[in-house]
């Protein structure tokens, strides 16, 4: 049995869990970004999502909407810095593509991922091949796209894996754009960490409807 | 763990903020629920001037509020920009009806959120220009300009738009003086051990025995070449080399000359290094009018320097030779 | 071996020298064969104000040499003090008639060297008087207080002797007023990593991951212990103690604060530990006047800072308040 | 066969003989002072002595007070710091006391160190047991003094020996005067590097007159 989609509270609950993974890859992710950048990725995400967790508990969400565009403003206003943008400006934008939803099942997740990514692009203007989590999250987009008449289940596993074989691809890439660009050649053979951050995302998002 | 003289190391930015109040004796005031600090007295139809970024570079860039210099900072987690909830706090307490100039070296976290936060300052009918000061000819090649990173020559550009927000009525004109600064100033940095970020205690990047870093960035990022350690003079010789050639220089320039302390380095090596810089523009018949040394822009303790040219023309050097005062910069 | 931007060790004296002149666009000029500088014009009928030391300090003594501070600086090699003769050349070129202020730090080194140089000042006929800062609590008890050195608190007693000998005009009455600075002072510093001294390349001491000297001098001097590392706000609470217990400072006296970076800590550890020694001085109903926050008096890239405390009465506020510039220090 | 006094030629000689091991001994010298004062004794002595060795190429000396005067100069004007006062106010003190000697006897060895000895209490106001140079010194001139029939080489020898012992006791002490002082137990164990230098000049000026 695969599962088509999930209740308002189930969302919640996924966030509390996708909002746990990033704050326990905190010195994952912060080496990541030693590597290439100024070593403070782990740092943000993980204030970022102990203030989504805070928010979950704190405010009354009243649909799938909320539960995403507010996730997107926690972050924001808490994590600051580059990461703080891209990934509130995801988490809003995939939250107004839900206009109200109630559940969260395989066509609003795809609709939600599109929109997300629409506005990651319009806030930082990266392309494919920049070496930033867009090499992660398009491929993802894109995938949910090609399968849109899966479950919700089988989407969430789809678009973690495409965003896996993204994020890994971005070790190919020398750095277009943030504090890694200057690094260039050496950014090679490591990968972005804003990439693993959104691969991190789409896979606690997977695990937790499997595991359902 | 990098040793530091700190408390729980999630609460530096907070209680870093106290202390410099604290140091300011009331000429400076924070902005409610926003980690900023404004002017307390901004004169009514004064154009406003913020500038922010990361924490982890102080003095800059709160300690450059001050009378005839910013009007307010705003300051993110260390070595991240701050959120656009807060630039917008810190907008509405700069606005006066003439609107709010934004200056902050180009990073795309600063870029992203001053921008959000401009558009939310239009939303409530607050206009806002912005400068991004890109002086750093380490980290992009000139055709690419806007590609680069703000480094020490923040201060410059810092110094002529606060002279010039103080006596111009235009945002446009405050602008333009400002945005002229900023493609006037060249800068660039080295390092030879790195700084550490207070919530991980980790350095930021490592580096060998005898090594140095050629054209590090403010927050370590990777520069243009890891090499063997060479004399002063030497590397003074290929920074300028690289900086006169970019603008560039000329024969018969006048410029003000900025060496910037990264953190650790003694002012004995920033004056070694400024005896080098002297004989080379000398040689290049370049003059200097002024000369700033010191820690202006760190990077935590990170042991390195960087060398920036402003260079003048009549109008940028009747602002930079106005009087001046702030925490971390006063000119008489 | 340390790393250092320096070209040939042996030349760093040398170097910094020639740097520092070049720095100061003629607002000081050198004395001819010595390691010194000196004001270009004094007004005949000033009583000359002579500081001075080992190198390595920077900026300290000579960033301090300006108007209304300091008439000339002298400096020896890297932590020792400079020979009778360098003194010698100093005094000679300050001297206008009403004679010259010796002021430095209390060590023996310095003692001797600058008694021999008055000696020689007096069978030229320049007459000469010598105060020594000993701000240090932690260096000996009060009872022997001039066995105490003489570490950042220097910055008040300059500070305040430049003012009164720029506007007094007898040598014994700005050696009655710099004397009562150096009375009114008070010091003590911490160190968690060492200096090094460019010509050994060798760090000045050994310390342990974790491990900070509670009491450190200026030279890395051991201080009265060493211990584990301990959060900010409890080490400002040791250190703040001592110091108030020991001039001693009582609730209604109104102080000015110096906190003195020794070289490599981060401004935001000194703006953190400035939030509690206010905090202390709030308590204890001590008024700050003013704060002077930075990497004034170094101990190469020594890691650490000290918190120095002068206490005002109306004499001392008058001149503590008087404008000042020079390389180091502008006050308007 | 004992030597009873060396020639103005050989007074030279014997100070190139001690210029150089001090210069030899910078390592060392540093080495002791980084273990209980600022690290730089070394360093001091091997400048100071490399201006005594310049200084006895390019000066013409008339006689052996002027050896001892201008070695004395030299040491002052080139180290600063303590031990230019101390070591340049010795030999200087004691270059006035050999009053225009042609050659260096005995007699003239006593009465230098003597005069020596006053001129360092005289600048530095130190004692037996404050843990400086003086330690080493004070025993070697009493030692000379006490032993005032003996030959130029048995006198170098005794003064060599005693300043060794002063020099070893200044382990037993805590220092109470120099860079040292504030040290106080924590000196213990380590001798005082100004004593250390007294002695490497009486054994250097010991084993110059055994060599001829
Ligand atoms: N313009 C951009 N578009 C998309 N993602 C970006 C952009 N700039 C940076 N990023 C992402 O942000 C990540 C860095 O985040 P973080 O380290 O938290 O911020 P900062 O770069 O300000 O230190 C990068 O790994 C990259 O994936
Ligand atoms: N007052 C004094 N009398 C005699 N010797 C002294 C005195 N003060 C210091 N010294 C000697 O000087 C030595 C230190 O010399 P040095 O390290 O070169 O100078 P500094 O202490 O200025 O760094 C001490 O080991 C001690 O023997
Ligand atoms: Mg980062
Ligand atoms: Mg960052
Ligand atoms: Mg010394
Ligand atoms: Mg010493």
């Amino acid at each position: 049995m695969t599962i088509d989609s999930i209740s308002l509270s189930q969302v919640k609950d996924a966030f509390h869990f996708i909002a746990n993974r990033m704050v326990d890859s905190k010195d994952m992710l912060t080496q990541a970004d030693q590597a290439i950048g100024d070593g403070d990725h782990g740092i943000g995400m993980a204030r970022g999502f102990e203030a989504v967790n805070n928010m979950l508990e704190a405010k009354t969400l009243n649909n799938v909407e909320d539960v995403f565009f507010n996730t997107g403003t926690s972050l924001l206003a808490s994590i600051g810095g580059a990461s703080g943008a891209i990934f509130g400006s995801f988490f809003m934008g995939a939250g107004k593509a839900l206009q109200g939803a109630e559940i969260l099942n395989a066509a609003g997740y795809q609709k939600a991922l599109e929109a997300g990514l629409a506005m990651v692009k319009k806030r930082g203007n990266a392309s494919i091949g920049d070496k930033t989590m867009v090499d992660a999250l398009e491929p993802a987009v894109d995938a949910a796209n090609q399968y849109s008449g899966s479950s919700l289940e089988e989407l969430a596993g789809l678009v973690a894996a495409a965003s896996h074989e993204g994020m890994e691809k971005t070790k190919t890439f020398t750095a277009k754009i943030g504090k890694a660009k200057t690094l260039g050649e050496r950014t090679l053979g490591h990968a972005d960490p804003g990439a693993i951050s959104i691969t991190l995302i789409f896979e606690a998002l997977k695990e937790y409807i499997s595991s359902l | 763990m990098v040793k530091k003289i700190i408390n729980n190391p999630k609460d530096v930015v907070k209680e870093t903020m106290e202390g410099l109040l604290l140091a300011n004796h009331g000429k400076i005031v924070k902005v409610e629920d926003a980690n900023a600090v404004v002017r307390p007295s901004i004169p009514a139809g004064k154009v406003g001037l913020l500038v922010g970024g990361g924490s982890g570079h102080e003095p800059l860039f709160a300690g450059f509020v001050g009378d005839h210099l910013a009007d307010g900072a705003v300051s993110g987690n260390v070595f991240a920009a701050p959120a656009p909830d807060q630039i917008l706090a810190a907008t509405k307490a700069l606005d006066h009806g003439k609107g709010v100039l934004y200056l902050y070296g180009n990073y795309a976290g600063d870029n992203m959120n001053f921008d959000i936060a401009a558009e939310l300052a239009e939303l409530e009918g607050i206009s806002t220009k912005t400068v991004r000061i890109y002086d750093d000819v380490a980290s992009a090649p000139l055709e690419r300009i806007d590609d680069r990173r703000g480094i020490a020559g923040d201060l410059f550009v810092i110094k002529v738009a606060g002279a010039a927000a103080a006596e111009l009525d235009s945002l446009d004109e405050v602008f333009r003086v400002t945005a002229k600064a900023r493609d006037f100033t060249r800068s660039m940095g080295v390092a030879i051990s790195p700084g550490s970020i207070p919530e991980t205690g980790q350095p930021t990047f490592e580096i060998g025995e005898g090594e140095i870093e050629i054209g590090m960035g403010l927050h370590g990022e990777a520069g243009v070449s890891r090499e063997k350690l060479m004399p002063a003079d030497e590397l003074v010789s290929r920074m300028t080399d690289l900086i006169l050639k970019d603008l560039p220089f000329k024969a018969g320039d006048e410029v003000c000359l900025l060496i910037n302390n990264l953190g650790a380095t003694t002012m004995m090596e920033l004056l070694i290094v400024n005896r080098k810089v002297r004989e080379i523009l000398a040689e290049a018949k370049i003059n200097v009018h002024d000369t700033m040394m010191g820690s202006y822009c760190t990077s935590q303790e990170m042991a390195g320097f960087s060398i920036s040219l402003l260079k003048l023309d009549d109008e940028l050097k009747k602002y930079y030779d106005m009087p001046a005062e702030s925490f971390a910069f006063t000119k008489r």
